[in-house]
């Protein structure tokens, strides 16, 4: 039997399908949770994918995290379950408080899509076992809210404590502070990147890499070696 | 308040009527008099004013659009031709694509963000109603000299419009044009397109039949947006302090349209429409009139009970909104509920508004009163017809007498090369990544290729790997050396984009960009534009399946370029064989396919470096296009190529240096033999493309391209750092890059 | 110094989809009673300098020119503490 | 029927993107003297029945859990018309 991974759509959820996907490509069962319902169908890790949920009005993030679903969400990953927040997601991740600090314009205030370079900076969460520490990596990037900030004392603790799960290399594509593009709570169930691992799980499309496909293999082994 | 209902039209003959302000002539209110048996209602002026307006009504164009239904080439693969929102394609494996391509320049001027933004959305909706799924967007744009201040306004504003809204409804970008010419400085051109995907059986259409059936307003409620002229009506028709000068500019929700176009999707799933329609331009008039006249029978309405955002809208004004994200379906009385259900869970708002009705009027009430009804025909589909007088102008021969041949050419190498970096470097040939990079060109997880690429490509079977193919293009300058030749140019320009990428061009769709229609040049430009594009279709085998006419493109006395612009789709049955343009593996051998004339009429080299525009555009040639098409899609099905591109403006360096920095690789180049370089180089002759063969495919290439007649000449190699054009000069690729890339974030950022 | 604040909103026959979703929000968040939101800009300006007459006629052109687009937008200026609006209200053109 | 205004600014320590190229453009546009400019968002509140003391406790919550995300902005609430923050927070007047 293998792992089941929620996929949550919240209205103006974008990468829902994609996501999917990359779970079906990566060998686990795509199960589509939908905003309204707290029920989490049994599943054993969720992701909060990429898009403009409620058209990033407000703030990126801001009305989705009141959902029913996202009750459900911060109660079980509060309990150990893995969540995995991308773009959007990780916004909402960060409104929840699960993830400390924010996100904020982009510093040249545009939307910006490219091909990133990142640097795994610890591959003891749920999401990144497959990859290297250290392991430099280059996944699309797509956001216009993606500057990641927090107070110097959220910084230098998240740094303490190993927990900048990703950083920009070579360019800093927003300002974000201490070139971070993810990170990861203390127990390293939660984590939260800006750029998206599921569109680079396939040969060919998009930037033809598969560099992403990690994310989804570590879970599925987790979950699979926990049975 | 007195109502103009049809009982007082009908009892106030003689009361004055603004038809002249709503942009009606004499004789065409005449003619409302005439069908309607009597004046009309305040509501039904209103209708027939939008509903004959150019835009609505193509009244200029209609006479010479028809060709584009009349040249019609033998081909399968059409399954709705014009007349519909948008046309639809067999594209093989019971898949249908449907497409089609619009115009939002005047908007675009006036509020650059949300003209452009609500571009993106319209033409979205119109493939959304089609049945199908919308899976990439295009945009095609034109602007002033880039230098211009004023570019520096619309430029940003337009291009931050087609991102916020189409990157917030997942629609990836994969292509489109950016062009600067001053001629388009009062009337920057902003062209959107997209493309759907459907199962042949889930193809809708937009009429309205069965008795009885609900007629029912989705999405967003009814504001006093995009009402403009109209509220001179309401000012004229009510006494007293009539409601503000509504405004012309109408504001975007891509939020709303994303939960527009799932929640349809999910209707269409369960299949509970019988006929749909997008509110676009003329809003409730537009889309139930046109639903009743494509039907069998009438249909009635109850106006009052639109959802409104503001109460205080005169009924006319609800007729004419052109608030966005709305959408209209007729449906079974016993799916309403169903479909109610589907619309509560996208928190998207549902009314019935009205029902079809056995007789043959579009009858429109308002608390109980009637104040529409009339013949749906006479609005929608039989509108004024206009056989504008045109002549060709009497400047074209002087134009076309100024030789672009003539104009002085680099003396010697090192003024070719600096010439060359001046043109890898000017606006119109720079890179455009600081634009395209702020479109979401990945989502959806489809996207095979996109810019920089010559033709955009999207997947659209997972397991079989069906994919299809979209480029766009047109090039003002030919078109106004010779408008005829200038629409075959873009169009076998478009068409070989799609080819190089691998797929086989199947279908058209245009947007047509011209200035005043009541200018006899300017109609002129049209007539020729459009022989020329229904031939040039005809030829190549790829029909018209839709498009648009923007016309009044001019700034007082002075029309744009004549601007056709060309989108063509083709399909590829397996996405893993398309050809990129990147040069990357060292060694390969560079071949020219083509043959290479001195053509430099509206050259990007005449325009640089001379700032020049006369002669003639370089010459047509549809059945090399076809023979180039067809050697590109086989070679790159059986692996003979690596990598291709197309050339056009700016020539053979042009394409080389392009596809060079996209692989990261350089080129070592030889002139070949009865060729001088600057010729070689900059020439802008079509018919041509520059592939690079693997040296094991070589014979087999060569070998075909000589048994099918095709001239190839090995002009090259794959290899090292810089391009270096053997006896003139070499350019570092990292030179080349800056000369590229800094342009547009120079101007713009 | 001073400081001169601009709010820009937009003109209420323009659809505000912010202020419409924010709305839409609060009864799920437990808030009622709130019958309509608006979203709108609020630029604080530190003006070098009195803020007298022609300081407050330029902002208000810069207001009127580029931070409000008023086409679709309206703009108040006011000088921070002062009670009533300092300069002129933008009314629809 | 009451307006209660929210405003939400970005915390001072916070950069300001935005804030800076509206800053940075207005000395090509002609606009000389303005040493800074900070940009936030305001939101209009319409409030059915009376402002009272509950009613802003209320507000002030929604804007503390909901309109501001207070890791990274302040906020201000304001009865329309009247002279003083009615419930204000970190920013002083
Ligand atoms: N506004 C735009 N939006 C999306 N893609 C664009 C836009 N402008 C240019 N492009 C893309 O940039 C690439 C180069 O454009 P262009 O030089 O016009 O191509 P070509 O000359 O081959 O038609 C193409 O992939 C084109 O689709
Ligand atoms: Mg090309």
């Amino acid at each position: 039997m293998t792992a089941r991974i929620g996929v949550v759509t919240f209205p103006g959820t974008l990468d829902d399908r994609d996501t999917q996907r990359a779970v079906r490509v990566a060998g686990a069962e795509a199960v589509p949770l939908w905003h309204r319902d707290k029920d989490l169908k049994q599943v054993d890790a969720v992701v909060l994918p990429g898009g403009f949920s409620y058209g990033d009005y407000l703030r990126a993030g801001a009305i989705s995290r009141f959902s029913p679903v996202m009750e459900s969400v911060i109660e079980q990953a509060k309990a150990g379950m893995p969540v995995l927040g991308i773009c959007n997601g990780f916004q909402v991740l960060t409104e929840t408080h699960l993830l400390p600090g924010a996100m904020l314009r982009n510093n040249h205030l545009h939307f910006i899509c490219r091909d990133q370079k990142l640097r795994v900076e610890t591959n003891s969460t749920a999401w990144t076992a497959d990859y290297e520490t250290g392991q430099e990596i280059s996944i699309p990037l797509k956001n216009i809210d993606g500057r990641y900030v927090a107070d110097e004392r959220t910084l230098d603790m998240l740094e303490a404590e190993g927990r900048v799960a990703f950083r920009y290399l070579d360019v800093n594509p927003n300002g974000s502070l201490r070139d971070i593009a993810g990170i990861t709570n203390e127990a390293g169930n939660v984590v939260g990147l800006m750029p998206h691992p599921e569109h680079a799980v396939e040969p060919l499309i998009g930037t033809g890499r598969t560099d992403g496909l990690g994310f989804f293999t570590s879970i599925l082994k987790k979950l699979v070696d926990a049975r | 308040m007195t109502l103009d209902t049809v009982k007082h039209a009908t009892e106030t003959p003689e009361a004055a009527q603004p038809w002249k302000e709503l942009g009606l002539k004499e004789d065409e209110y005449t003619r409302i008099r005439e069908i309607l048996g009597r004046r009309p209602t305040g509501a039904e002026l209103a209708m027939y004013s939008v509903m004959w307006s150019e835009h609505c009504s193509y009244k200029s164009s209609k006479v010479h659009l028809k060709q584009f239904g009349e040249k019609i080439p033998e081909n399968d693969a059409m399954l709705v031709g014009i007349g519909e929102n948008a046309g639809v394609v067999d594209v093989g494996q019971g898949y249908a694509v449907t497409f089609k391509v619009e115009s939002h320049n005047h908007p675009s001027y006036i509020e650059p963000y949300q003209g452009a933004a609500t571009g993106v959305g319209g033409i979205v909706r119109d493939i959304l109603a089609m049945g199908a799924r919308p899976v990439a967007v295009v945009d095609p744009l034109r602007f002033g000299a880039a230098d211009h201040p004023d570019t520096k306004r619309v430029l940003p504003g337009v291009v931050a419009g087609i991102g916020g809204y189409g990157n917030c409804l997942g629609l990836p970008n994969i292509g489109g044009e950016v062009v600067f010419d001053s001629c388009y400085q009062g009337n920057p051109l902003v062209n959107a397109g997209c493309i759907g995907v459907m199962k042949h059986e889930d193809i809708h259409l937009a009429k309205a039949s069965g008795t009885g059936n609900k007629v029912i307003l989705y999405g967003a409620r009814t504001g006093g947006d995009g009402i403009g002229g109209v509220s001179v009506l309401a000012s004229e028709t009510f006494e007293s302090t009539g409601p503000a000068k509504r405004p012309a500019v109408q504001v975007g929700d891509p939020f709303q349209e994303k939960l527009l176009i799932e929640c349809t999707l999910e209707i269409f799933g369960e299949k509970l429409v019988a006929g749909i329609q997008d509110l676009g331009g003329a809003g409730l008039s537009c889309a139930t009139s046109e639903l009743a006249s494509a039907g069998s029978g009438g249909m009635r309405v109850e106006l009052d009970t639109v959802p409104l955002r503001d109460a205080t809208l005169s009924p006319e004004e609800i007729l004419m909104s052109e608030s966005q994200e709305r959408m209209c379906a007729v449906v079974e009385p016993g799916k309403v509920d169903r479909f109610m259900e589907i619309c509560e869970k996208w928190d998207v708002i549902a009314t019935v508004i009205g029902e079809v009705t056995e007789g043959e009027r579009l009858e429109i009430f308002w608390h109980g009163e009637q104040i529409v009804d009339v013949p749906p025909r006479t609005v929608a589909h039989e509108g004024p017809v206009y056989h504008r007088p045109f002549a060709r102008p009497s400047w074209q021969d002087v134009l076309q007498a100024d030789d672009a041949n003539k104009l002085a050419r680099p003396a010697n190498s090192a003024e070719l090369k600096e010439q060359i970096l001046k043109l890898v470097a000017s606006p119109n040939q720079a890179s455009k990544a600081w634009i395209t990079d702020q479109y979401d060109r990945f989502v959806q997880g489809n996207t095979i290729l996109a810019q920089p690429e010559d033709a955009g490509m999207v997947r659209v079977d997972e397991e079989s790997n069906l994919g299809v193919a979209m480029a766009t293009d047109g090039n003002g300058r030919y078109a106004k050396l010779d408008p005829y030749a200038g629409a075959q140019l873009a169009l076998a320009e478009s068409y070989r984009n799609v080819a190089a990428s691998g797929a086989k061009p199947l279908a058209i769709s245009n947007c047509l960009n011209f200035g005043s229609p009541e200018d006899p040049d300017v109609m002129w430009q049209f007539a020729e534009a459009t022989r020329g594009l229904a031939d040039g279709c005809l030829q190549l085998g790829t029909p018209v399946t839709g498009g648009n006419v923007s016309l009044y493109n001019q700034t007082g006395e002075t029309a744009i370029h004549p601007t056709p612009v060309v989108a063509v789709l083709g399909v590829i049955d397996d996405v893993t064989r398309r050809t990129p343009i990147a040069f990357k593996e060292e060694g390969q051998l560079l071949y020219l396919l083509g043959d290479t004339h001195e053509e430099f009429g509206g050259s990007a080299w005449s325009q640089v470096v001379h700032d020049h525009l006369g002669g003639l555009p370089p010459k047509v040639d549809l059945e090399r296009e076809r023979l180039l098409g067809e050697i590109l899609i086989s070679a790159s099905r059986d692996g003979m190529i690596d990598a291709a591109h197309d050339l056009s403006d700016g020539g053979l360096i042009q394409a080389v240096v392009e596809s060079c920095l996209r692989g990261g690789a350089g080129a070592r180049l030889v002139v070949p033999d009865g060729l001088d370089a600057f010729t070689f180089l900059l020439s802008e002759s079509a018919g041509r493309a520059v592939v690079s063969v693997p040296r094991s495919e070589e014979l087999r290439f060569t070998d075909m391209c000589g048994a099918r007649g095709l001239p190839a000449t090995r002009i090259g190699v794959v290899d090292g750092g810089a391009v270096e054009v053997q006896g003139e000069f070499a350019l570092s690729l990292d030179e080349l890059r800056a000369a590229h890339a800094e342009t547009i974030p120079g101007l713009f950022a | 110094m001073a400081r001169v604040v601009v709010d820009v909103m937009l003109k209420p026959e323009i659809l505000d989809p912010q202020g419409q979703a924010v709305q839409r929000a609060l009864p799920r968040l437990g808030f009622q009673g709130i019958s309509d939101v608006r979203q709108g800009k609020r630029f604080e300006l530190e003006v070098d300098g009195p803020v007298d007459e022609a300081a407050l006629a330029r902002i208000h052109e810069m207001a009127e020119t580029f931070l409000a687009n008023t086409v679709i937008e309206d703009f108040v200026v006011k000088v921070e503490g002062a009670e009533e609006p300092a300069a002129s209200v933008a009314e629809a053109k």
